[in-house]
């Protein structure tokens, strides 16, 4: 499996339901935090120890005058050349070989948190305040090494998450941004040479997540 | 012709398919192991007939909808040099899978091999499906009559999967509400459950043949109620099971492929669900299919 | 719905107006979308840019409680670009009848007012009738009385200007919606509009959905496929307990309930029942005395007797007048008329409008009993905000219940499909099904009386032998009640004309065998057919669909007898062939000769509303056979307030008059006036105009969701959604915790500023808008906030008394430091 | 040669003689073996699936729902792929069914009464609640009854007791429940389909 795995997230599909968001922590064994609602859909605010995947929200207004209105599922893109990895140097960033997957091991503990967190592009890193280990999204690295699918692709009900060998997805979202931009002339897939979860978007990749397409 | 790369392609995928059943259950290797080559072997057999196998197959769409199969009363054409080269090309893969039977395939090898008309002469003893004429063809070759049943079957196979092939577009997107298969008319060996949606799908133990079926209803006696069924799976491995219907008395194995990256070829899921026929056929279920090779596993 | 979910699909334009379906019945848009990819035009009207907004090609803004000026301005543009369907209405609806000399409208009123009542005298909008009885029409629609054009009289003030004017509605907005909706009046075309709360919840909310109806028989979309006036429920059995009469004005099957001045079962059945002089009107109401009789059989069982009745003076009589309807049983139980209360599966501390009345009215009863699967704010009342329990009476029994996969029973969705859920496993604890509560507590309540007390016998005589031979509720026996039963031997004709024999103790094969004289059993006729000899319907799980429409006739069973498109006799023209030949929902199909004698034709396809022949043959009969007339009611003479609908303000509004006339509010509304019962208008203290909605993570009070910890992470706080004018008039910045006032309380919630909100133009006036959700209460979680209903006011409309919890007006302030 | 679909079906069936793989040389035993240890270790698990309607919206999709039949437990819910109107799909909370069953530890599990002016809950056995609300039905009945009304018309009516509910319940629940409270004499009779 030289290529590894890719997930495509068709954020035109996407209703935000959050089930995928949901199905993260069911699958994880992630409580549900404590939350408040600060002035947006958008819930929990921000990636945590305790939440990996998040469905952004983002509105405004657009030029036939009505709002947009914008979901954007988040998670770790699991880079080919992971920023994150540049202050690991000793095996505590792991990118597996057969399936791509970056892998924080318990071993994240001992680094520099600000380091790490600032060479993701993304900014994806967090740190369990209490033992200081870095988490993020595994890609379900006890799933895919079973033959199974990540369980939030699992869990999408519109279909807007598909998983699978790089190749192929890379190829269907080819064909997806060709679809989407007959209707939307800004339809694209975000960095799909460098990332492995490849998100397709039809307006701006910044109307979507400030960081979609990275810093 | 399929092209050298497809016949790969497909080859690589059963082969895989079996590893992961090995690596699953260690167990099922010896099982897995007989049934290898006679698998790629027979994925490639079906584009070794030269003919359609059929002529003239019209859909009658007021039948069909009744629950008519296509093939009801149609006959299935099976020219001599095909059969042979069938024959050839699977008898040998058996024979690496199961060497403690090869004095009898060597001697059914060597008949098809040398008479011409081998085939008409094996015809009338297995189209009466009758014991006794089974028997006599046996005796006639020296070979054990099970033995003779077992290659038989699986020489007829790829002729049905060459009519499937056919007819498969022809009743895409029409509705099948029948247990048993809408090209051929014979029971299904395996059911998949497919898609986000988890539709199930039943696998034609003749023909190959997939076509979708109502989750919770028997496909033998149409069943829904499900008071009158019951799931047994083992822990370990929740995503296959056996669907066991108290109506009927029968049983069919099912694998549940949605959470799967690459899901199993269809033609190795029966053996890797074959710990589920020994669990079901003890508590004295049998299988639905009339060709499953798994029929008797507790004696 | 007319139609159901499935059908969607087969619509050309749908409305979606006063719903949001993406959201609150998110499986609803799967239909929607396989139209949407068909070429369906999908149109979103709501004061809030919506999920369902995102999706949709056209959207339109309006304010709050102005969906008559939108919808009647659709009517006057129908008319006069001649877009309405001329055979249907001719054919089909009352277009062509004289209305009596007595109808008038005029400043906002229709004659026959009553201001000390505010009430009206129906009897002057009749229609005029024939020396033979019969209503008089002139199918040219020419007639300056006739329906047609007092229609187009009464609509000829709402001109897209005077509309946008209400609505803020921008104009172009109003015409891209009207074009695009009116374009359905071709015969082939279907238009179909899904509504909710968003219509009911108002002083107007049956004239809400009146409005529609005339748009759809205008343009022809009643009765046939992708089209219908479709009210999406929104709980799961919602329908079923309607239909099974959980409300005071009816009994099972929408019988009207007996009142006092009906001294007997012959009034009775006498007032319930109506006539027509019309041979060509089905008028299937006349079978009413039927249904009725077969009900009380039911309730009685045996002791109920030609007699004694059947038992009619066993059922408690409502006074003249007298409304017992949902704000009437809070305001009595605030006044402490009420002592004892059974609160099912019911949390009205936060469901009910003005909330805060209702949780004072918990306080002032002697006993509750109050059953739920999840502890709720209604059970806890006393210990809630605000509430001293050394102060509370009141005792509470609170039980534990089934949820719905641990018992056995059905349950009917929106479009009308009764479907069998089965038992997966026992409830946990102590938690008993519903059914099981209710047969020992009536046993336990019968044992008391049998020793004596007051009025014992419809206690006594009351049939009640639902369980099984292990003592536990059987919902198979009541599921064959329901459906009914034939009491004694009896050889019917079947509707064929065919003899039919059945035994004593046989189910009743359908509705057009219940009989009159006590000798069939049903306790609810709409149902029956549901569970009869060919078994329990209602777990039907076949999938052809002979027509390919999405009709599933063998997947579960649609009331009545499984039709599951209404009114679909209007889908055909008057030779029973489809309007529109690629969806034949039914069509008639000639018969055949057979030895030089013509056999009878047939209807093929949905079950067609009635076995006669089309109206062009002998015996053919109009499509709304519900109707006494026959036909479909563009003048309605039968409601509170008036036969056409016209625009009201809500009670509680911001602008100082009504552009249309002089009548400010509905004025046949029931304004309550008690210390609690408050309401402003126009008042600076509350400028904006309020609204309540749902969210996907929350149901309806959240009792059901709000003990959920993923889902309450997801959606945890009460918000109150404006637009960022409004935020910056107020200096409110997005996420701040902000009070949101009425003048019936006050609740606290974050703001959220969206550019889905924007302020209306009416006229001179700003008018801004916010909305919040309505699925939090103080119980969890625990800084969840509270219930939006304590903001509603408790008036209804005068129809069915639905409080008007759609438009509202607030004020929203900032809480200084208050993050 | 030429074969009929029935011909067919017996060669590649050999229709009513199994076939037995130890008859062919192949061992068993290792399956068997293997078979054996999951029961050994109660491994083997026998589930019962029911179909069901969600019981939020009333759009009524259908699910499947997977019980342990020894445990007695839910297993898994999903949406039922058969289903003509869903067709699988559920929405989140759909999704969540499985959340509103025993899985959830808030269910209600237990007979509370809370009495007058008390701050607490006291736990109560089935019997002694109902017998208790027996008591205060008819108590409340009897002396609240209404016997005829200002016009002197029989109305034979109770308006000292309301119940309200309930969308949840089934049909069949509903109907006995309407009977119930009507042959009390009820009149205040509402539920959700009011508000």
């Amino acid at each position: 499996m030289s290529e590894g795995y890719s997930i495509l997230v068709d954020t035109s599909k996407c209703t935000a339901c959050r089930g995928c968001q949901i199905s993260c922590k069911q699958w994880n064994g992630l409580p549900g935090t404590h939350t408040k609602n600060e002035g947006t859909h958008e819930n929990p605010l921000d990636l945590s120890a305790d939440t990996w995947k998040i469905v952004r929200f983002s509105e405004g207004p657009s030029k036939d005058g009505n709002p947009f209105w914008h979901f954007f599922s988040e998670q770790c893109r699991h880079c080919l050349s992971p920023g994150c990895m540049a202050e690991a140097e000793n095996g505590e960033i792991i990118q597996d070989e057969n399936t791509g997957a970056v892998i924080y091991t318990p071993k994240t503990k001992d680094l520099n948190y600000k380091a790490t967190r600032d060479g993701c592009p993304y900014d994806i890193p967090r740190q369990d305040p209490k033992t200081k280990q870095l988490f993020k999204c595994t890609m379900c690295f006890d799933r895919i090494t079973n033959n199974m699918i990540p369980a939030c692709v699992k869990s999408c009900p519109t279909g807007a998450m598909v998983f699978g060998e790089r190749p192929k997805v890379l190829e269907m979202a080819k064909a997806r941004v060709e679809e989407l931009s007959r209707k939307f002339p800004k339809a694209k897939a975000i960095n799909p040479e460098d990332v492995r979860v490849i998100y397709i978007v039809n307006d701006d990749p910044q109307k979507y997540w400030k960081l979609a397409a990275g810093k | 012709m399929v092209s050298d790369e497809t016949h790969n392609k497909t080859a690589k995928s059963i082969k895989d398919s079996l590893d992961w059943i090995k690596k699953g259950i260690p167990q099922l290797t010896g099982v897995v192991e007989a049934f290898a080559e006679l698998l790629v072997a027979k994925s490639i057999a079906k584009s070794q007939i030269s003919t359609p196998g059929f002529s003239n197959v019209e859909i009658d769409l007021v039948r069909f909808s009744q629950g008519v199969p296509v093939l009801d009363d149609r006959k299935i054409e099976v020219d001599r040099d095909s059969f042979r080269t069938v024959a050839l090309l699977l008898i040998p893969a058996i024979k690496k899978g199961f060497p403690k039977i090869d004095v009898d395939l060597n001697r059914l090898e060597s008949f098809v091999a040398t008479d011409e008309t081998a085939m008409e002469q094996l015809q009338p003893a297995l189209e009466s499906g009758s014991a006794t004429i089974l028997g006599d063809m046996a005796v006639k070759l020296g070979i054990s009559p099970e033995i003779l049943q077992f290659v038989c079957s699986e020489l007829a196979k790829p002729f049905a999967e060459k009519v499937e092939e056919a007819i498969a577009p022809m009743i895409e997107g029409l509705n099948w509400l029948k247990g048993y298969c809408p090209v051929c008319g014979a029971w299904p060996t395996v059911s998949v459950l497919k898609g986000n949606e988890g539709r199930r799908f039943l696998n034609c133990s003749v023909c190959g043949h997939e076509w979708n079926y109502m989750r919770t209803q028997c496909p033998f006696c149409e069943n829904s109620d499900t008071t009158k069924q019951e799931i047994i799976f083992s822990e370990d491995r929740k995503f296959e099971y056996a669907e066991l219907c108290h109506s009927c008395k029968k049983y069919i194995v099912g694998l549940d492929t949605r959470n799967l990256i690459s899901p199993p070829h269809p033609s190795t899921a029966p053996i890797g669900l074959i710990y589920l026929d020994v669990l079901a056929q003890e508590r004295g279920f049998t299988p639905g299919a009339t060709v499953s090779m798994f029929r008797d596993l507790t004696f | 719905m007319t139609n159901h979910w499935i059908d969607l699909k087969n619509s050309d334009c749908i409305l979606v107006m006063g719903s949001n379906a993406a959201a609150n019945h998110p499986i609803s848009m799967k239909w929607v979308q396989k139209a949407k990819d068909k070429g369906a035009t999908l149109i979103s009207v709501d004061p809030r840019f919506t999920q369902t907004s995102a999706k949709a090609d056209i959207y339109a803004p309006l304010r709050s409680g102005t969906d008559i000026p939108f919808l009647g301005g659709m009517i006057k543009y129908i008319l006069d670009n001649t877009k309405y369907f001329k055979e249907y209405i001719v054919d089909y609806t009352n277009a062509s009848f004289i209305v009596g000399p007595k109808y008038d409208f005029k400043d906002g009123l229709f004659s026959g007012y009553d201001p000390k009542t505010r009430t009206y005298d129906k009897s002057f909008w009749a229609f005029e009738k024939d020396p033979d009885g019969k209503v008089k029409r002139d199918n040219t629609l020419q007639d300056p009385r006739c329906v047609f054009q007092l229609l187009k009289e009464h609509y000829s003030r709402y001109t897209p200007e005077t509309v946008s004017s209400i609505s803020g509605t921008p104009v172009e907005d109003l015409l891209k919606v009207y074009e695009a909706y009116a374009s359905t009046g071709s015969r082939e075309k279907a238009g179909a509009v899904m509504y909710a709360m968003g219509w009911t919840q108002h002083t107007v909310g049956v004239q809400n959905i009146r409005s529609m109806c005339i748009i759809q028989l205008l343009l022809g979309n009643m009765g046939i496929p992708g089209g219908g006036v479709n009210a999406l429920r929104g709980e799961s059995n919602v329908q079923g307990s309607t239909d099974a009469g959980l409300l005071f004005h009816i009994l099972p099957g929408y019988l009207a309930y007996p009142r006092a001045n009906l001294a007997n079962l012959e009034t009775y059945l006498k007032a319930i029942t109506p006539t027509t002089k019309d041979p060509m009107s089905a008028n299937w109401p006349q079978n009413l005395p039927k249904y009725f009789v077969s009900l009380m059989k039911s309730f009685w069982g045996d002791k109920a007797t030609k007699e004694n009745q059947f038992g009619y003076e066993w059922l408690p009589k409502l006074d003249v007048g007298q409304n017992c309807s949902w704000l009437n049983l809070f305001n009595a139980m605030y006044d402490g008329k009420i002592k004892g209360f059974f609160a099912w599966g019911q949390n009205p501390a936060c469901s009910g409008a003005n909330a805060n009345k209702v949780r004072q009215g918990l306080t002032k009863l002697d006993w509750m009993v109050n059953l739920n699967i999840f502890d709720n704010e209604t059970g806890s009342f006393w210990k809630g905000p605000g509430m001293d329990p050394k102060n509370i009476k009141t005792e509470v029994f609170m039980l534990p219940v089934a949820a719905s996969v641990e018992k056995e029973g059905s349950i009917t969705n929106s479009g009308r499909w009764a479907q069998w859920r089965y038992k997966a496993v026992d409830p946990p604890g102590m938690a008993k099904p519903d059914g099981d509560i209710m047969v020992e507590l009536f046993d336990k309540i019968r044992g008391l009386y049998k020793k004596g007390g007051k009025f014992p016998e419809p206690i006594l005589n009351l049939k009640w032998d639902y369980v099984n031979q292990n003592g536990q509720f059987d919902s198979h026996k009541v599921a064959k009640e329901v459906n009914g039963y034939f009491l004694k031997d009896i050889t019917l004709k079947d509707p064929t004309g065919k003899d039919v024999s059945f035994k004593k103790g046989d189910l009743v094969p359908a509705f057009g065998f219940l009989q009159a004289d006590g000798t069939t059993s049903s306790g609810d006729w709409i149902y029956c057919q549901s569970y009869n000899a060919q078994g329990n319907n209602m777990a039907l799980r076949k999938k052809d669909d002979p027509t390919n429409l999405g009709l599933y006739p063998q997947w579960s069973w649609a009331w009545p007898v499984n039709r599951r498109i209404i009114y679909n006799r209007a889908a055909v023209d008057l030779n029973g062939q489809p309007w529109n030949p690629k969806k034949p929902v039914i069509k008639w199909v000639q018969g055949q000769e057979v030895d030089g004698k013509k056999q009878p034709g047939k209807w093929v396809g949905d079950i067609p509303d009635g076995p006669w022949p089309p109206m062009s043959e002998a015996g053919g009969k109009y499509p709304f056979i519900m109707k006494p007339d026959g036909l479909g009611a563009i003048f309605g003479p039968g409601l509170a307030d008036g036969p056409f609908p016209e625009h009201y303000e809500p009670l509680e509004c911001p602008v100082p008059k009504n552009t249309l006339s002089s009548q400010f509010v509905n004025p046949t509304i029931t304004i309550f006036s008690g210390s609690m019962d408050k309401h402003l208008t126009c008042d600076p203290r509350f400028p904006f105009v309020g609204t309540t909605y749902r969210v996907t993570e929350h149901w309806q009070t959240g009792i059901m969701t709000r003990w959920q910890p993923w889902l309450v992470e997801a959606e945890p706080q009460m918000f109150v959604e404006m637009s960022n004018e409004l935020a910056k008039l107020r200096g409110i910045k997005n996420g701040e915790k902000v009070k949101v006032s009425s003048v019936r309380g006050e609740v606290g919630a974050v703001a959220i500023v969206t550019t889905r909100f924007k302020p209306f133009k009416i006229g001179d006036l700003t008018v801004h808008q916010v909305g919040m959700p309505w699925c939090f209460g103080w119980m969890v979680p625990k800084d969840g906030g509270e219930s939006a209903n304590l903001l509603t006011p408790n008036v209804g409309d005068p129809n069915t008394t639905i409080p008007e919890s759609k438009a509202f007006m607030v004020n929203v302030t900032r809480i200084e430091g208050g993050k | 040669m030429t074969i009929s679909r029935r011909e067919f079906l017996l060669i590649s069936g050999a229709v009513g003689a199994g076939l037995a793989l130890s008859k062919l040389g192949i061992d068993t035993g290792p399956v068997k073996a293997y078979a054996d240890e999951l029961k050994k270790v109660d491994k083997v698990k026998s589930a019962m699936r029911t179909t069901t309607i969600c019981p939020y919206c009333a759009v009524g999709c259908g699910l499947i729902c997977s019980a342990d039949l020894k445990a007695g437990k839910i297993l898994n819910i999903e949406g039922d792929p058969d289903h003509p109107i869903n067709e699988g799909s559920l929405c989140a909370k759909g999704a969540g069914l499985f959340q509103t069953t025993a899985n959830n530890p808030n269910r209600l599990q237990k007979v509370l009464y809370r009495a007058p002016h008390s701050d607490k809950w006291q736990e109560k056995s089935w019997e002694w609640a109902i017998t208790e609300i027996a008591k205060r039905v008819k108590s409340t009945r009897d002396k609240n009854f209404i016997e005829k009304n200002s016009k002197g018309e029989p109305v034979n009516r109770v308006e000292a007791i309301a119940h309200i509910g309930s969308a949840a319940l089934d049909n069949e629940e509903l109907w006995p429940l309407q009977a119930m409270m009507r042959a009390l004499g009820l009149v205040y009779i509402e539920h959700q389909a009011r508000i």
